[in-house]
């Protein structure tokens, strides 16, 4: 006989505002005058993301996604997508550092700067099956901004 | 005894349902997936391994000795399980996938050539597609997929006409549908094929826990089978081969075993099953599988599968419960196995809030890539049944899946 | 605890040593054939089948998350066991022959062709042999033999000579022989090999409860293994392959979880380890591979090494002592393995005898024929030590020898 | 715990008349006259025989093998070439039955007329992986009156 945590914590993962993200995703749709595009996908749950940025001098000056998947993934995507709006491509790549250290190898927010409006995501780490639904969107704008320009 | 009190009596041989998740009783509905193991089948592998382990065919020794009687028993078990007409038709395998493999390397490799044509379902699990598909960049046959209806079931007339014109070698199909549950009519697939000359391999992975099995009133040619789908251990499954056709086929992979003499001027092959079994075989594995099919033979196939019958209509009254559920894949032949999509939550979210409830399902594609995007859905989620389950089970599951729409609406 | 104390503890996790066979104590000599598994490794087994039975990698739910933490914890445990650069290098087998199996059908299919060379030794089992005779025949490539000297080692010089002569895409060999106990400098072997363009696989299956293995210190590109043999269980082994190579390699065989998508226009494959394990894996037989390890890690495989050395030369002494018996390999270089010819009789005769003194041994050609030839015997009379040997089981052996000289003569 | 019955049997295997034909094979050796031939092999143990038969008629005038392998197949082998030696063929064959009815099948042989000197070579009935030693000079036998003539 063995037994799990409750699902108490299932609000931690699936807060209000990532389930808003969800459901209205923010810069969804297509972007034709993209500078760099990169695709994610995760062959386990079919969770696919289609990201395009546009690039000016050092500065990420639009990005939008298209694709489909779960709440995690799509959430994930459209937070991302606001958060480098604008943003240099240096803190873009900072950004990807510090999510993918936080999510993934789980080191504390408290301990750097928070993530903002992005420490909705960091439930998933309880949750290590949807850790990749999560990291989906930003490996794509990792891929997109090491990949030659479109 | 009661129906219901042998029911009981049936889920508590399963340790591994015994256990709470998330704080809840499990209720393990991913059967389709890998069923769990009752104690007889535990118990004949822990027997095996600390009173007759060694190695077989190969030792003069008693334990040798020993270990060899109990693998071909279970050789003999599985034989006798799908009807075949001699042991020799059946090769252990490490599973379905490896069974389907053998057939399309050796088989396939022999006897395709450019222009031939192999013909799965639109239904097919990605392990009756790629094997195909390897093979065919190899020999320069093709793999083309044979058409279903919106419910989810194979479409025999277009089948026949795609036989018409002609040069198909084999027709794969599933004996029952991993994604769908679907029951699929093989006997009349095999009649059709055999009329156009092609021979015909029927995925049992999903079959041999839950409808009889004949393979020769099937008319099969090979029937692909693993042992962790009904009640066995992981790591072993079987092929059956008509003796004729396994006689003819060359050899699969190279080892120990499988040679009759071996020299670097030239190396000489076993006879089936032997050819296609190289090196130190699963013998625990394989006592495991005849284990459960014995299980199974105890308890009925007739009992488990009238049970299952029961739990499937009761599943499919209180799943129409809640609202934006839709099923997935609603031919009438069809065993318990429930996809569904959700207007509330994508399956992976589903998943996660099941399992939160102690509820455990598949979310995905369930190797049915080609079928999903057939059905129009980029995935689902999947309540699949077996002789353990009950409606506690699928009571949890429904209250977890309003508890889904509750989350998320 | 002086160091008998802790053999004879040692002893007693292994159940299947507690008996009597032909109303002896059980003296199992055969462990080049499989090895006896200890409490741990079942327990081990058990415990995954009763808790957290479930497929991996494609469930959101508990159990299977638990199945997949556990499937993975054990590659890397097989990584960390022969100091793999990372886990993505190690794919899990049906066992060593599997292994090497993969690399002829994958590597050797994609990278042989008319006139390329395979150079294996002549002391090769049939599993390092007949794997690259089938992709040979299929790709236009040839297997040559490289040379061994009387005492049954390889012949350095004879190989590089080989090597020089061109077009050597890959060397085979065993890093210990299962026939004769020698350990080949697989190091040195992988010198020359790589001077001359040409990748090693090394057959690990007898190495590994017996030598420390090192993959980058050797300096190989494969290294294979099988469970069974390093007191795991059956039905399961692991390939090492260097990533760059894992990388580059063509699937192996179809089925799900090696592919990333999937459709009849086209398929594309998973990364490795994925790409090369189609289908449900042998889970519960991969924590029992995990926990073999773990277990030798525990005990020390220094100080296994050290008893089974001291009970080699006990028994190298005492088995000189019965007339007409003589060892053939007797290469410095070796671990616990006697293969040995009577005058009296033929080992067929002699294997059974012993079985009725409760004496379990190997007798044959041991999977390596070629080598048979070489040596000039048709098969020999095998011993075979482990960590659990003791002195009373080649007692028990030389006794029944004398036995055997009674009876024949 | 498990017992096995003792060795006290080994005695019923390795009979005197065995150990005799095993040491000292009769009609050992080439028969270049042979109208019939046929080999046996076993690729578990690597014992082989190779039997030469020399038919007139109906009868087997001739029989001899070549080969090697442990004491009960070559003792087989002697026994089986002194038994059909002058024997008619289909004697012979009736012979292959019921050895192979006695041997194989565990068939009484009390029950038909008895083996004769053959019955030396039942004890292996209680060693089943040894059966093969002693059946296959006599596969070779009827694989050798199936055959073309040589
Ligand atoms: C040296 C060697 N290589 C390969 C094998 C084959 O291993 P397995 O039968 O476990 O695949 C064995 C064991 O029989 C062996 O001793
Ligand atoms: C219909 C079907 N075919 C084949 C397989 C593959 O079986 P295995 O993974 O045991 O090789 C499965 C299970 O995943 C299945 O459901």
């Amino acid at each position: 006989m063995r037994k799990e945590s409750s699902r108490m914590d299932l609000q931690d993962l699936y807060q209000q505002t990532l389930l808003d993200h969800g459901k209205r995703p923010r810069n969804f749709g297509p972007l034709p005058e993209a500078t760099h595009r990169a695709e994610g996908y995760n062959p386990m749950c079919g969770d696919e993301v289609r990201l395009a940025l546009l690039v000016e001098g050092d500065v990420v000056r639009e990005a939008r996604f298209e694709g489909c998947g779960c709440a995690i993934s799509q959430a994930s995507a459209s937070m991302m997508t606001q958060a480098v709006k604008g943003q240099t491509v240096v803190h873009a790549r900072e950004l990807f550092d510090r999510f993918h250290a936080v999510v993934v190898r789980g080191e504390d927010e408290a301990s750097d700067d928070d993530l903002g409006p992005l420490d909705c995501l960091t439930g998933v780490r309880q949750y290590p099956n949807r850790i990749k639904c999560a990291t989906l969107a930003w490996h794509a704008l990792k891929d997109a901004l090491e990949g030659e320009r479109a | 005894m009661s129906k219901l009190r042998s029911q009981i009596d049936v889920r508590l041989e399963f340790p591994a349902l015994a256990q709470e998740v998330s704080g809840r009783p499990l209720a393990y509905l991913d059967s389709a997936a890998s069923t769990q193991k009752p104690n007889a089948v535990l118990a004949a592998m822990e027997r095996f391994y600390r009173e007759d382990n060694a190695n077989v065919h190969r030792g003069v020794h008693t334990l040798s000795q020993r270990a060899t009687d109990a693998f071909e028993a279970a050789r003999r078990t599985v034989a006798r399980f799908v009807n075949a007409q001699s042991e020799r038709e059946v090769v252990f395998t490490k599973g379905c996938t490896e069974a389907i493999n053998l057939v399309a390397a050796s088989w396939g490799g022999a006897n395709l050539g450019p222009g031939d044509r192999v013909l799965v379902s639109h239904m097919e699990h990605h392990a009756d597609i790629v094997p195909w598909q390897l093979i065919a960049q190899r020999t320069g046959a093709t793999v083309e997929p044979f058409p279903i209806t919106d419910s989810g079931e194979v479409d025999l007339a277009s089948l026949e006409a795609m036989l018409a014109a002609g040069r198909v070698k084999l027709v794969g199909v599933k004996h029952v549908c991993n994604a769908l549950g679907t029951v699929n009519p093989v006997a009349e697939i095999a009649r059709l094929a055999h009329a156009h000359g092609a021979l015909v391999l029927a995925d049992g992975a999903q079959a041999l826990a839950h409808v009889p099995v004949d393979v020769q009133a099937l008319g099969v040619d090979f029937y692909a089978m693993s042992a962790h789908k009904v009640y066995g251990p992981m790591g072993v499954g079987a092929l059956y081969g008509r003796a004729e056709l396994l006689e003819a086929m060359p050899p699969y992979q190279g080892g120990g075993d499988m040679i009759r003499t071996v020299s670097f001027e030239g190396t000489t092959f076993n006879d089936p099953p032997n050819r296609f079994e190289p090196g130190t075989p699963n013998v625990a594995g394989a006592i495991g599988f005849g284990a459960a099919l014995d299980w199974v033979r105890a308890v009925g196939l007739g009992a488990i599968a009238a049970h299952e019958s029961a739990l499937t209509a009761y599943s499919s009254s209180r799943l129409a419960e809640v609202p934006g559920l839709r099923v997935v894949g609603t031919a009438p032949e069809r065993i318990g196995v429930f996809s569904f999509v959700m207007d509330a939550a994508h399956p992976h979210d589903v998943g996660t809030v099941l399992d939160r409830h102690g509820v455990a399902v598949r979310t995905g594609h369930h190797c049915c890539m080609p079928l999903m995007r057939r059905l129009g859905v980029p995935a689902t989620t999947r309540i699949s049944l077996a002789a353990y389950s009950n409606e506690a089970d699928v009571d949890a599951a429904v209250e977890a899946l309003h508890g889904v729409r509750a989350l998320f609406t």
